[in-house]
């Protein structure tokens, strides 16, 4: 008699200007399971696909439907830290593992850190943090440094500061999808700063990177970024970024075999590039793995599969990987700079790694050991 | 003589540079009809969008009961006792011609902060509503929503609509336009019927109905008050005659 | 030029028009009779196409033109003044004037005979619709209609809200009208101008056409006076 | 705060404004002349964007680009015309919003599923590409000189449009009474045909004009639907004048908040308060400028009349 | 403003509005009988989505009462929403959650918020008090996410749901979801009551024509804005039970689309009738749920479903049963 199917529920932001970086986690995370042969651990696996369509009571929706009407064992998602904030409740309160391939917020790190919770990106602040800790170790002097005004645009902001030790000329929050950057362009032209560092997702880092190149300006002051480059982004952005820097946790050129191959047959697969997204999902696809084949599939018995979860027993496609006491990974850190490959396609390649092993700085404010 | 109900003091409006009602002086006696006369233009609705305070007025004042109503907002003056109809046909089009008419009479009656009670159900306001549809001739057509009366009826409705407010002045703005011959008769003795109830003002190009119901005819042209007097007088005078009314008068009947 | 016979329309479901037959000969001058709601006005809109007919047919020289949108109808020589003015509130008169000016059937009208007319429309031309008087807003209504230099003028009480001076004024301007060979289709409730203007009349009641003669037809017959027209 | 860094603002402000009235243009016709909400105004716009994109592929020339999207967009136009719009005209404006929305929720996903959900982007065509020096030391983008160009020009073109051709007389007076107008002859089922087409037309534009800019992406349309709304409110509705002068003004009032309101509130407040309030006021400050400008004028600054 | 010859059928021919009490009667039995019937089902999945079908129908009801019975498009009820649900969220973040406070709390703040933005936006008309209304709800929007304490952004995870004298009767999934029925059917009887009143006569009377309304004495103003306010609070109701229901509160539930959404829901179900706006709602959340199980580009078919409704059918989804109903009658009259 074979054993029942293991389900495993996704939810990701698949409508909307986000919907790519969504589609990114879904295929990522679908990757892994085909090449494990449709199992993890073992287990025929199911995988069901929501779209939380960046809304978090309807987040909370399709959470509750995937954990009480699928009973699905394991939640994957979601893309954006609100979402996350909306389902952990939800997801975990009945002893569901939620896994998120990519927001990591400060909460879930410290305070409100959860047993039931693992997150396989980072935390957020840590990829602001290399872009200030190159600044300050390569000496720059002055920078100009400019988020969307919420939450995250703030914490990013904080990030960069913490190690950037240098004058922060101007700090602008701009409205969230501001379209037209011309005004703080001209700001950034008159303050002439040693460095500009921005973090703008998405649709806006499109129109920031474009814009400050037909300004001129990507000639004169190198621009430090996090999620404003990137290779859900850079089909539209193509020469425009060329020479912007970016912090990471990974590049698709990471030198290490699994990686090259993972990358390699995302592109085969799905025709672009994968980005962090996508990798992180794929990351995740093989923890869940690791940890059915500790426990021989069983998923019953919780605190067993949350210490083989612990043990991340796989071998990451970014190479260093452990979970810190808060769930929260432990991993190298690198600044990358947008290239062109010979095939005409675009993406960030790795210029020197900024952190090595690093620990979020909220894990002493988590309970849990 | 008792003290007029209504009493205009140099009334003026002007829009942009054209000045449509320039110092009008005007007085109307409790009881009293007082017909307003003039060519096309001359700005009698405009002096009764100002009366009940649809249009402010740019200077002047305007007396109603011995109070200075001049910067009051319409509903105001409508609760003091000033009704009025609209030249162009104004009725609640998808209300039926009943609930027209009742409503009405609610606004008379005040208390519209009830929230409960079905209102449609309300002899207290449906009764007297009828009575008046009966008067103007519309009793049949009660149940018909306003927007699908023919034009002659929904004047008529209009006519209904204020009279049921009983109030203490009431400006008629051509009732009359767009009624048929019948209606305008009928129209005729519901107004002379109401003589005296209360004052009303009249401003009606159809000088059969004018000359049967006036007590007083104030003629205005170009926004001045050319002359004020009984029928007969203001009948005969040239000027009325010449700028008015012309010379092959339409005494058809 | 115009026929109608067996016209029959109504609003949704209820039926206004039962049998509403007449014609009316070129340069001719015809009324449309009737008390309030016995629908003189349905019929206008019916033959104009703003009401689609249920039965019966329009034909304007022979042709059938039942079922045509308003705006073919219009284009074969009806001119429309509508009941309740409808001029166009966000026009200026003289847009008012020009902007379905037409001169498909010669060019006897133009904007300045309009404003020779009626020169208060001239005083006013650069008024919005909205702004003008009742009257003003009459004067508009027909002084647009005349600009589509129509075969058949059709007016619906066209002279309400008019002053006694400018109504006279109207009467004589459409029995000039009528010399030139204008043919009119007339609505309006001043029966002793109608009878000394137009030719032949039509009585309604309630859909029906219940009787049909002449001006002197109608002046003689007391009972007709009396029965359809209360008067 | 130097004076040349306010003058260059003012000028990003004005920049701003007539790249919004660009956007409004198409909006301000269909819904201000001719009193239908056309939610799907935002979409179309995005469908500019994208022909634009796909035909530049195809092509590799901006110039065929532009021409083929905007014949695709205006054919398109016709065709929502055809399938949707004509059966609307003369209802409630309720019944447009509903399914112009419909057409928003259709669009969006379409297009996502064409040409998937990744940004894509339109390059500057060549022969417009870098800046030109304003001043010493004041760069401007050449394209950006040149959408203001072409901003200006749909503006003048629109007002004559609708202010003084007998088309224009007669969209309006349809606008408010269509049955009227063909009772006088003219066919304006035909001509609302026609502008439908020409709105259609002028959000494509928009899109392609804009597209070299900004990312063209699915629901790229949303936002700039709100804000066009927003330019034709302030304006008064109907009113080519008031759209224009609107757009400018909310250009000017964004432009200079962003710029300078966390240094002005520092005037007033501690600075670490001034950071928080200032973004999020500068955030709500089109908003805040649309509550006052309605709440003095209900009607907008140039209403128009006669409604 | 018609084309042609099209009847005017939007104009109800009736005296008041339509009183079909059939359809929001089996609507709420329906309701009633749902736990029963899926407890042999994955109950709680279906209860947590009737209970989401039930919060919005009744803010639906806020907007179908102002938009249906007093013509005031309002694009910016989502606002009230969601400051009834950060009422309870901030409470919950100050360990407040009884419902002698935090119910109250939730009406007063959104009554407040609609009578002082209601006093502004009232001035004006049409498409300008649409977007009048939009304006402040952007400006809750920023607002909410820009208080930094409450998660900003991010929202507010809400602990514990709220009790009643310290009881937790809101727990149980059954006992929650008849809480939420129950206020369902008082809000709907009460915007009932309150159409046929004399008060709804007025909004109704000001929504044909207010000049008129105007000149017989009525100040239209104070009406609307006590409409306004009720409104407001409706929708400051159901934000209280959309926070106890997702546990959760975030600037989003403000957001345009969200009050956009509100609106179709009450078109789609047919304006004009109380009962269109419970079974828009039900109508638009289901068919989302429905859909979006089929395949990730639902809008495509969503979309067009929407444009037939409206071009096809007059008065909504109710329009649809009216129409039926009247066709089968007149067949049944034939014989
Ligand atoms: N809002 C306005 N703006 C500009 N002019 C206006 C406005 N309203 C009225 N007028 C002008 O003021 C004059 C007087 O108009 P009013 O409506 O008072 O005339 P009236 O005496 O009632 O005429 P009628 O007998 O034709 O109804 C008219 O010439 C009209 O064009
Ligand atoms: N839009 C409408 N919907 C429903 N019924 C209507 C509509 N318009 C008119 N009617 C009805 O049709 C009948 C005939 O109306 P019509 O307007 O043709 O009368 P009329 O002879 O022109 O009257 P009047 O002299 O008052 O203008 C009336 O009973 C009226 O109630
Ligand atoms: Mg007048
Ligand atoms: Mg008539």
């Amino acid at each position: 008699q074979a054993p029942e199917k293991l389900k495993v529920g996704v939810i990701a932001t698949l409508s909307g200007p986000p919907a790519v970086l969504g589609q990114q986690i879904r295929n990522g995370f679908q990757l892994a399971v085909k090449e494990l042969g449709g199992k993890l651990g073992g287990r025929e696996v199911e995988v069901l696909v929501q779209d939380d369509e960046l809304k978090p009571d309807v987040a909370v929706g399709k959470v509750k439907a995937l954990v009480e009407r699928d009973k699905v064992d394991f939640v994957v998602g979601p893309v954006f830290s609100n979402i996350l904030q909306a389902i952990v409740k939800p997801a975990t309160e009945g002893g569901t593992i939620l896994i998120s391939p990519n927001a990591g917020t400060s909460n879930y790190a410290g305070r409100d850190c959860n047993p039931n919770l693992f997150v396989t990106s980072y935390q957020n602040d840590q990829m602001h943090e290399v872009s200030g800790k190159y600044a300050q170790d390569k000496g720059m002097k002055t920078a100009f440094i400019m988020a969307p005004n919420y939450q995250a645009g703030k914490d990013s902001l904080a990030g960069f500061k913490r190690w950037f030790k240098g004058d922060v000329v101007d700090e602008v929050y701009v409205p969230l999808n501001q379209l037209d950057y011309s005004a703080e362009l001209s700001k950034i032209a008159a303050a002439k700063p040693s460095v500009v560092f921005v973090f703008l997702p998405g649709g806006m880092g499109v129109n920031f990177v474009k814009q400050y190149r037909q300004a001129g300006l990507a000639e004169t002051i190198p621009v430090l970024s996090t999620f404003t480059v990137d290779e859900s982004t850079l089909p539209a952005q193509q020469d425009a970024a060329l020479g912007f820097f970016a912090g990471s946790n990974w590049a698709p050129n990471l030198d290490n075999p699994k990686n090259k191959a993972f990358v390699a047959a995302y592109e085969a697969a799905f025709g672009a590039v994968p980005a962090t997204y996508a990798f992180q999902a794929y990351d995740t696809a093989m923890l869940i793995d690791s940890a059915l084949k500790a426990t021989k599939g069983d998923t019953k018995d919780k605190d067993a599969l949350r210490a083989a979860l612990k043990k991340a027993d796989f071998v990451s496609l970014r190479g260093d990987f452990k979970f810190n006491t808060n769930n929260y990974p432990i991993q190298d850190f690198y600044l990358t700079k947008v290239a062109k490959r010979p095939d005409g396609k675009y993406q960030t390649e790795i210029v020197s790694k900024v952190f090595d092993d690093y620990a979020d700085a909220y894990v002493g404010s988590c309970k849990m050991k | 003589m008792a003290e007029p109900i209504l009493a205009l003091k140099g009334l003026r409006k002007q829009f942009g540079g054209l000045v449509v009602t320039d110092s009008v002086d005007l007085s109307v006696a409790p009881g009293e009809l007082h017909a307003v006369i003039g060519p096309n233009g001359a700005g009698k609705t405009t002096l009764i969008n100002q009366i009940s305070g649809v249009l402010p007025a740019d200077s002047g004042t305007i007396l109603f009961a011995g109070h200075d109503v001049t910067r009051l907002a319409p509903h105001e003056r409508a609760r003091r006792g000033l009704a009025r109809t609209f030249q162009i046909t104004s009725v609640l089009p998808t209300f039926s011609a009943l609930e027209n008419v009742a409503i009405a009479v609610q606004a008379r009656a005040g208390s519209s902060f009830r929230l409960f009670g079905d209102a449609a159900a309300e002899p207290a306001l449906n009764t007297p509503a009828m009575a008046a549809l009966a008067e103007v001739g519309l009793a049949e057509r009660a149940d018909v929503p306003a927007g699908h009366l023919s034009h002659g009826e929904k004047r008529a409705l209009e006519l209904a609509m204020a009279i049921v407010t009983e109030p203490k002045l009431l400006l008629l703005d051509e009732p009359m336009a767009g009624t048929g011959r019948e209606e305008t008769a009928r129209l005729i003795t519901v107004l002379r019927r109401l003589k005296g109830r209360f004052a009303m003002m009249l401003v009606e190009h159809d000088m059969t109905a004018v000359f049967a119901l006036a007590d007083h005819i104030s003629v205005l042209i170009y926004g001045r008050i050319l002359l004020g007097g009984r029928p007969d007088e203001v009948r005969e005078d040239p000027q009325v005659v010449a700028a008015y009314l012309g010379d092959e008068i339409e005494f058809e009947r | 030029m115009l026929t109608v016979e067996n016209l029959e329309a109504g609003y949704g479901e209820t039926p206004v028009l039962f049998d509403v037959g007449f014609r009316v000969a070129a340069g001719e001058v015809v009324t449309l009779l009737g008390r309030n709601g016995m629908g003189k006005t349905t019929t206008i809109r019916a033959l104009m196409g703003l009401v689609r007919p249920t039965g019966g047919s329009v034909a304007l020289d022979g042709v059938p033109v039942t079922g045509l949108p308003p705006y073919r109808i219009a284009q074969l020589g009806l001119g429309l003044v509508p009941e309740g003015r409808q001029v166009f509130p966000t026009l200026t008169v003289r847009e008012n004037l020009v902007a379905t000016a037409a001169a498909r059937f010669g060019d006897r009208w133009t904007l300045d005979r309009v404003y020779d007319f009626f020169p208060r429309l001239a005083e006013r031309r650069g008024h919005l619709g909205s702004q003008l008087s009742g009257g003003e807003q009459q004067m508009l209504a027909i002084g647009r209609a005349l600009m589509t230099n129509p075969r058949l003028l059709i007016l619906d009480e066209a002279t309400e809200g008019l002053a006694p001076l400018i109504r006279a004024e109207i009467w004589r301007g459409l029995s000039r009208l009528k010399r030139d060979g204008q043919a009119i289709l007339l609505v309006d409730k001043h029966l002793d101008a109608m009878t000394r203007l137009a030719d032949r009349h039509v009585v309604l009641e309630k859909g029906h056409v219940v009787w049909t003669g002449t001006s002197a037809a109608l002046a003689a017959d007391q009972t007709v006076r009396q029965r359809w027209l209360q008067v | 705060m130097s004076t040349t860094l306010l003058v260059v603002q003012v000028l990003n402000g004005l920049q701003l404004g007539v790249l919004l009235f660009l956007i409004a243009a198409g909006l301000t016709l269909v819904f201000g002349v001719m009193d239908f909400i056309n939610l799907a105004h935002g979409v179309q716009y995005m469908l500019g964007a994208y022909l634009a994109v796909m035909f530049y592929g195809l092509t590799g020339s901006f110039v065929a680009a532009l021409v083929l999207a905007l014949a695709a967009a205006l054919a398109f136009g016709l065709l929502l015309e055809a399938v949707v719009f004509r059966h609307l005209y003369g209802r409630d404006h309720l019944d447009h919003v509903i399914a112009t929305f419909g057409i928003i929720l259709f669009l969006n996903s379409a297009v996502k599923y064409v040409w998937g959900a990744a940004p894509l982007s339109l390059p500057v065509p060549e022969a417009l590409t870098g800046s030109v020096a304003l001043a010493p030391g004041l760069l401007y983008p050449v394209w950006r000189l040149v959408i203001i160009g072409s901003g200006l020009v749909v503006a003048v073109l629109l007002w004559a449009l609708v202010s003084f051709t007998r088309i224009g007389m007669l969209v309006r007076a349809g606008a408010t009474n269509p049955e009227m107008v063909s009772a006088l002859g003219v066919d304006i089922r035909r001509l609302f045909t026609l502008v439908f087409g020409f709105g259609a037309m002028l959000a494509g534009f928009a899109g392609i004009m804009i597209a070299p800019i900004l990312s063209v992406e699915p629901g790229m349309g949303d936002t700039i639907l709100i804000l066009a709304f927003v330019v034709i409110v302030i304006g008064g509705i109907g009113s080519i004048r008031g759209a224009f002068v609107a757009a400018l003004l909310i250009g000017l009032v964004d432009t200079l908040g962003r710029s300078f309101a966390v240094d002005i509130l520092r005037l007033f407040l501690s600075s670490s308060t001034a950071r928080t309030v200032g973004p999020a006021l500068a955030s709500m400050l089109i908003y805040l400028l649309m509550a006052v400008v309605l709440y003095v004028r209900p009607t907008g600054l140039f209403p128009a009349k006669g409604r | 403003m018609t084309l042609a010859a099209v009847p005017d059928e939007t104009a109800p021919a009736t005296r008041r509005p339509r009183r079909n009490v059939v359809l929001p009667l089996v609507l709420f039995a329906l309701l009633a009988v749902l736990p029963l019937a899926a407890a042999s089902m994955s109950a709680g999945y279906l209860l947590d989505l009737f209970v989401r079908v039930m919060i919005f129908a009744i803010a639906a009801l806020s907007v179908e009462l102002l938009i249906g019975h007093a013509a005031l498009v309002t694009f910016g009820q989502a606002a009230f929403v969601g400051i009834g649900a950060y009422a309870v969220g901030i409470l919950d973040a100050h360990e407040t959650n009884d419902l002698v406070v935090a119910l109250p709390a939730a009406l007063l703040a959104s009554g407040l918020f609609a009578f002082a933005t209601g006093l502004v936006c009232l001035r004006t008309k049409g498409v300008y008090f649409i977007m009048i209304t939009l304006a402040f709800g952007q400006m809750a929007f920023f607002t909410a996410s820009s208080l930094a304490p409450y998660g900003g952004d991010d929202g507010l995870t809400i602990h514990d749901r709220t009790t009643l004298f310290g009881f937790a009767v809101l727990d149980r999934p059954l006992a929650f979801y008849y809480v939420v029925l129950a206020v369902l059917i008082a809000v709907h009887l009460f915007c009932r009551a309150l159409v046929a009143s004399r008060f709804g006569r007025v909004l109704r009377g000001a929504k044909d024509n207010a000049l008129r309304m105007t000149t017989l004495g009525f100040r239209v103003y104070r009406f609307q804005l006590a409409a306004y306010v009720i409104a407001g609070m409706i929708g400051g109701l159901a934000g209280f039970l959309l926070a106890n229901a997702t546990e959760f509160v975030s600037p989003a539930y403000m957001s345009w689309q969200r009050s956009g959404e509100l609106i179709i829901m009450v078109l789609l179900g047919g304006l004009g009738t109380l009962h269109g706006a419970i079974v828009g709602a039900a109508a638009y959340l289901l068919l989302e749920e429905w859909l979006a199980g089929l395949t990730e580009h639902w809008k495509m078919i969503f979309g067009p479903l929407l444009v037939l409704v409206v071009v096809f059918v007059r008065g909504g989804l109710v329009g649809i049963g009216t129409a039926l109903s009247a066709a089968v009658s007149r067949r049944l009259r034939r014989g």
